[in-house]
């Protein structure tokens, strides 16, 4: 056994080690403590299976934005901790425990035997990069050849929006979503507020703009500037916009619409929906990432803030 | 050359690991919550330092060099005002735990 | 060269795992809110130390978004995990 | 033994994890971590398939990477849409539980 | 390494730019609503159902023009790399159906969700997930790789539920969280099943796959989280505890699209998977017990909704037993060498599926009037509501009429389609269940439809205006089910004969009135409820004879009951989603 296999086996019992106690822990605070420190290591197995493009997303999000709407919702349900007695009987966690090892079983064993070699599309995505003009095949299986998904998932973090407003009063529709903080502006808290924003932008920007030949793209970036705007936003230097502001819905839908224009062009004057001219591809592909990386911060850092609370006036 | 290099990587790594074990003793023997943050801010950002700076010679250029540099600047960041801010959140919490 | 930093990467992620149990363990909720410190720095380090040994340049990126988030991780967890207690002074009127 | 085999079987002991914790957690928040835990090892499969289909140069088959990134993206939605109602529920009913009231009396059995 | 992918259709044929319209104009639909805001909503919303209405004509009509289905590949990329859209004649009937669904639905709704009312929450995000739900489903019924659909299903459920919990009442909310938390338990599993085929076969798309895939270790652990997975997301029984409470609690429009469509989403996912990516693998065994889940379904739903208090409840519960009536085709699909066969079984399936789609939402728009005219929904409160809203209750009545398989409707089509093939297989037991699914939907139907038509001692007072474009709608599309059968199948599913023939025959007769007697007696027996005509001379009589049987049924009825509230509670659900999982898993190992 290599030294590498000890480290990936250490690696492996850590992350599983966490990942046992965040569900056997008796404390839901605690076991949303150890799943933000899981998914924060998650990431070094993601570098470790050279798939640096996911170990950025999960750590922006398993980590990070995830970590925290965890631990807020834990934090606001903590008087509810105790009214939750009914843990079910030894025979259900018993025979939930079987099936489980039993499922686990079944997954393991059908790894075990996948075919080596394995069927893969790394020559086909590396053959076929010509058509955009950009190095990074993740961004190129995102951007071009898997590129309905990609507007559909953006679809789908617009419908979560939505169903996250639909669950406002409605004397709050139409409001700021979240409570207002507020903060005392010469303490440490504003302090780091002012100074960690120009450089999480500056990150996120370089996020972005490497994506297209290095790992990186729009959702990481993104998900470092809302990262950065809900910082703002807790240590009280801004407060979350009310949610019937057009300019906000605006910014909401500019990739998905950026993305479907680009796509019915295509299909009126071009090869096939979502195609691209090859001459105009990269700077196409970026102008939608560009859209798409406001898009996906705002969405985001909405999605954290939660349900409008307040009415727009005050 | 490259033997001098790694003798820097190899030197200073050892020392940010010694120090990360030093941190790990800190939290696992002091007894009480502001002593523990003590001992994981001061020694692991040290840890960080050292390892930073072992790999400051393996770094693929300067862009790289960099990068490493600011990600311990923003762990000292980091160190620096969450610690403080945890440090009164603990003495406030006491009661509350 | 590859082997040492290998074992070194091994060594800071079974310290950090130590310290993980050690924090989890608790007593209070301030002893957990330093697991994302703690990652913040071991971490990273294992990070960085594990990107030059596999030879992904790249996962100094990773770190740097693992730093940033992780600073922003634990603010939130001051301000969020302790609601009773107004750190640094500030405090959040709940809109209900 | 391999590095994508030790991830692999890692994999698995994570969905494992995550359905138990699913099925047997009473709390809303914990089920809804428990299956975020599931999610993490659905993509640790995707990357280990990926990873065995390294080649053209490539560390990792992209479309694999691709598809987690857009399954991290839609977990992340769900999440947060969950965590929602969940936090809406809890303010209207003043609990958080799924278990079901009781749906009405026993009623009246004779017809007449 | 594979050979290069050499797919039969891996061009993009004329008119496929329709595949793709139906999913985009939808989906700008949405866009463009949720940018303009509140007072447009409702005006976007109708500009683009007529544009989605007359793209799904055009693909319908131009579908049997074009030999084979139509393809769309999408940035002209062929798959395994890129994604194709496909249309065959499964997804034009679906497509059709919804389609018709859809803008019932939103004339239906035209009066509840209008933006000038004091609410504008509920129109903003009723009339935006209408749009939604659409192009998912229409993405669902062309989408040609499994993560496209993967992510179809998820754009599914992400528009349906908010719209459980529209009203913000606790039930409602606590309804749409169990909804989110199950179907995202059964997605996870369809994506856990989707990475495995992805390692063993390195693509997904469904034509690949279905030219690559055997009865291997990772296919059929595949296979069975895959099926588990959507069987979830399909509430078919004993997973179902999630539909009851949405489908009852949400708004009468929001109910009718999710009981009339959304569970048919993950639906025709089984089906493609099954008939398409995988006939080989189901076999004997498994084929069975999926059919017996559908059984237990009929059983269990048709009685709890016989025990209902409430309309709308009753309708809820029916659906879980019509959702138990869709998986009867599996076995009867089975062909001798265990290959599952596109032909009339399937043909009846997905016939049932569009009857129940238009019948089904019908009855829920026709209950959401009486609601709003009553002021409550009770069914021992319904006497002589037939008098102050006709409409209505005709609605209801022919719906019901269409869903117990009456001629010339879609159900009793699909009923004649699966009997037939029952017979050829020699699977009798099925046609029993068959015949038996349609006098259970005939009991519950009859039940409402005896307290309705009651007369009652005091004049009923309406609480609203009856509103005849809402009650226009539900009618229409109950007569739309009514007549399915009559419409030519041909040459989109594998219909042999003409039903038309047989319309006025004595066979009608036969069919009209087993289900309608039997209901009656299964009403009488089953309900709890005081009988509308308990005050008459000849129901004593009746009563007399009845009672020893009528004990026994009841003590049936709430054994049944109690049964359901076990297997509701969320441990019981979620163990059984595992123990169908690995029991597939076992089933379909032991078949190859």
């Amino acid at each position: 056994m290599s030294i590498a296999t000890v480290f990936e086996i250490v690696l492996a019992a850590v992350v599983l080690g966490l990942g046992i106690w965040t569900i056997v822990v008796r404390e839901t605070f605690s076991a949303t403590v150890g799943f933000v420190a899981y998914g924060l290591l998650v990431a070094l197995i993601w570098v470790r299976l050279d798939a640096v493009d996911v170990a950025l997303t999960e750590a922006a999000i398993g980590g990070g934005l995830g970590g925290v709407l965890l631990l807020g919702a834990a934090a606001r349900l903590r008087d509810a901790d105790v009214m939750a007695a009914e843990t079910p009987g030894k025979v259900v966690r018993a025979s939930a425990a079987a099936l489980s090892v039993l499922t686990t079983a079944a997954l393991a064993g059908a790894v075990l035997l996948l075919p080596d070699p394995a069927p893969t599309l790394a020559p086909a995505a590396v053959a076929n990069a010509w058509a955009t003009g950009l190095s990074n095949s993740v961004t190129n299986v995102l951007m071009a050849f898997r590129a309905m998904d990609t507007m559909l998932e953006k679809v789908v973090l617009l419908l979560a929006i939505i169903g996250v407003w639909s669950l406002a009063p409605d004397s709050a529709w139409g409001g700021r979503p979240g409570p207002r903080h507020q903060a005392d502006p010469d303490g440490v808290l504003a302090f780091l507020a002012r100074l960690l924003p120009p450089v999480g932008i500056v990150v996120g920007i370089y996020i972005l703009w490497t994506g297209a030949d290095h790992p990186g793209g729009a959702f990481q970036g993104g998900a470092i500037l809302a990262s950065m705007w809900l910082l703002t936003i807790i240590a009280g230097l801004a407060d979350t916009p009310p949610v019937s502001r057009r300019w906000l819905r605006f910014i909401l839908v500019a990739g998905p619409c950026l993305f479907l224009v680009v796509g019915l062009v295509g299909l009126l004057f071009g090869a096939a929906f979502l195609s691209y001219p090859p001459a105009l591809a990269k700077p196409l592909i970026l102008g939608i990432e560009v859209a798409m990386i406001l898009t996906i911060a705002a969405t985001l850092g909405l999605l954290l803030a939660g349900a409008p609370e307040r009415s727009a006036k005050p | 050359m490259s033997l001098v290099r790694d003798m820097i990587t190899i030197a200073a790594v050892s020392a940010g690991a010694f120090f990360f074990l030093a941190g790990t003793v800190g939290l696992l023997r002091f007894p009480d919550t502001l002593t523990r943050l003590h001992a994981l801010t001061k020694a692991d950002n040290l840890g960080l330092g050292l390892v930073v700076l072992g790999l400051l010679p393996q770094a693929g250029g300067l862009r790289d060099g960099l990068k490493l540099v600011s990600i311990w600047l923003l762990g000292l960041l980091a160190g620096a005002t969450v610690s403080q801010l945890i440090a009164r959140a603990a003495r406030h919490g006491e009661s509350t735990r | 060269m590859t082997e040492f930093l290998t074992a070194a990467v091994g060594f800071v992620l079974a310290m950090l795992a130590l310290g993980l149990v050690s924090i989890l363990r608790g007593p209070g909720d301030a002893d957990r809110m330093m697991a994302t410190q703690l990652i913040g720095t071991g971490g990273i380090a294992a990070l960085l130390l594990l990107g030059t040994v596999a030879d992904v340049p790249a996962a100094i990126d990773v770190a740097l978004t693992l730093a940033l988030l992780a600073t922003f991780a634990s603010i939130a967890f001051v301000k969020k995990g302790l609601p009773r207690f107004e750190a640094d002074g500030t405090a959040s009127t709940e809109g209900e | 033994m391999s590095g994508t085999t030790v991830f692999g079987l890692c994999a698995a002991a994570a969905v494992g994890l995550g359905l138990y914790g699913l099925i047997t957690n009473p709390q809303p928040l914990r089920k809804i971590i428990a299956f975020n835990l599931l999610g993490s090892g659905v993509f640790l499969l995707f990357g280990v398939v990926g990873r065995r289909g390294a080649a053209a140069g490539l560390g990792n088959d992209p479309v694999p990477q691709a598809l987690v990134i857009t399954g991290v993206v839609v977990a992340f939605s769900a999440t947060a849409l969950a965590i929602a109602l969940l936090l809406r529920l809890f303010k209207a009913a003043g609990s958080a539980t799924l278990s079901s009231a009781p749906m009405r009396a026993d009623p009246d059995p004779s017809g007449d | 390494m594979l050979p290069p992918a050499t797919v039969p259709d891996a061009v993009t044929t004329s008119c496929g730019f329709l595949l793709v319209l139906s999913i985009a104009v939808p989906v700008a639909g949405v866009l463009l609503a949720f940018v303009l805001g509140d007072r447009w909503v409702r005006l976007v919303a109708f500009t683009i159902i007529p544009i989605v209405l007359a793209i799904v004509a055009a693909t319908v009509l131009v579908l049997p023009q074009s030999k084979g289905p139509l393809v769309y590949l999408l940035g002209a990329w062929t798959p395994p790399l890129g994604v194709a859209l496909r249309a065959d004649g499964l997804s034009a009937v679906m497509l059709a159906a919804t389609a018709v669904v859809i803008s019932a639905v939103s004339v239906f709704a035209v009066a509840d969700f209008r933006p000038t009312a004091a609410e504008p929450r509920a129109p903003f995000a009723f009339w935006i997930l209408l749009l939604a739900i659409w192009g998912a489903l229409n993405t669902i019924f062309v989408g040609g790789d499994l993560f496209t659909l993967y992510v179809a299903l998820e754009l599914l459920t992400f528009a349906a539920v908010p719209l459980v919990s529209l009203d913000g009442r606790p039930e409602t909310l606590q309804a749409a969280l169990r909804y989110l938390l199950f179907a995202l338990l059964g997605s996870v599993l369809y994506l856990l099943g989707a990475a495995l085929l992805y390692g063993r076969y390195g693509t997904l798309d469904i034509v690949l796959l279905s030219s690559r895939i055997g009865a291997e270790p990772a296919s059929l652990v595949a296979a069975a989280l895959m099926t588990s997975g959507l069987l979830a997301k399909t509430a078919l029984f004993p997973l179902h505890l999630w539909l009851p409470p949405a489908h009852a609690g949400a708004p009468a429009a929001a109910s009718a699209i999710l009981s009339g469509l959304v569970v048919k989403g993950s639906f025709f996912i089984i089906v493609r998977l099954w008939f398409q990516v995988m006939p080989g693998l189901l076999g004997f065994a498994a084929t069975q017990l999926l059919a017996a889940l559908g059984a237990a379904a009929i059983v269990f739903g048709s009685v709890l909704a016989l025990r209902q208090e409430r309309l709308k409840l009753l309708i809820a519960y029916s659906t879980l037993a019509q959702i138990g009536y869709l998986f009867l085709m599996f076995p009867l699909a089975l062909d001798a060498s265990g290959y599952l066969e596109s032909g009339e079984a399937l043909a009846g399936g997905l016939l049932q599926a569009a009857s129940h789609a238009t019948a089904k939402a019908a009855m829920f728009m026709a209950a959401g009037s009486i609601y709003a005219g009553l002021g409550h929904d009770r069914i021992t409160g319904l006497h002589g509501v037939a008098r102050v809203l006709p409409l209505s209750v005709l609605a209801f009545a022919v719906a019901g009429i269409a869903l117990m398989g009456v001629q010339p409707s879609g159900a009793s089509l699909a009923k004649d389609l699966l009997l037939q093939v029952a017979t050829e297989t020699g699977q009798w037991w099925w046609a029993v269940v068959l015949q038996a699914g349609g006098i259970f939907t005939a009991a519950y139907v009859v039940l409402v439809l005896a307290h309705a038509l009651a007369s009652s001692d005091k004049s009923v007072t309406l609480i609203g205006p009856a509103s005849r474009p809402r009650d226009i709608a539900a009618l229409i599309l109950a007569l739309c089910s009514l007549l399915l059968g009559l419409v030519p199948w041909e040459p989109f599913l594998p219909v042999p004969y003409d039903s038309t023939s047989s319309l006025f025959g004595p066979g009608t007769l036969f069919k009209l009135l087993l289900p309608v007697l039997g209901g009656v007696v299964l009403a009488i027996l089953l309900s709890p409820w005081p009988h509308p005509l308990a005050s008459s001379a000849r129901w004593k009589v009746a009563t007399r004879v009845l009672d020893p049987f009528r004990r026994i049924s009841l003590a049936f009825g709430s054994l049944v009951e109690r049964g359901n509230s076990v297997l509701c509670e969320w441990p019981a659900a979620s163990i059984s989603l595992l123990v169908l999982a690995l029991l597939f898993g076992a089933l379909m190992l032991v078949a190859t």
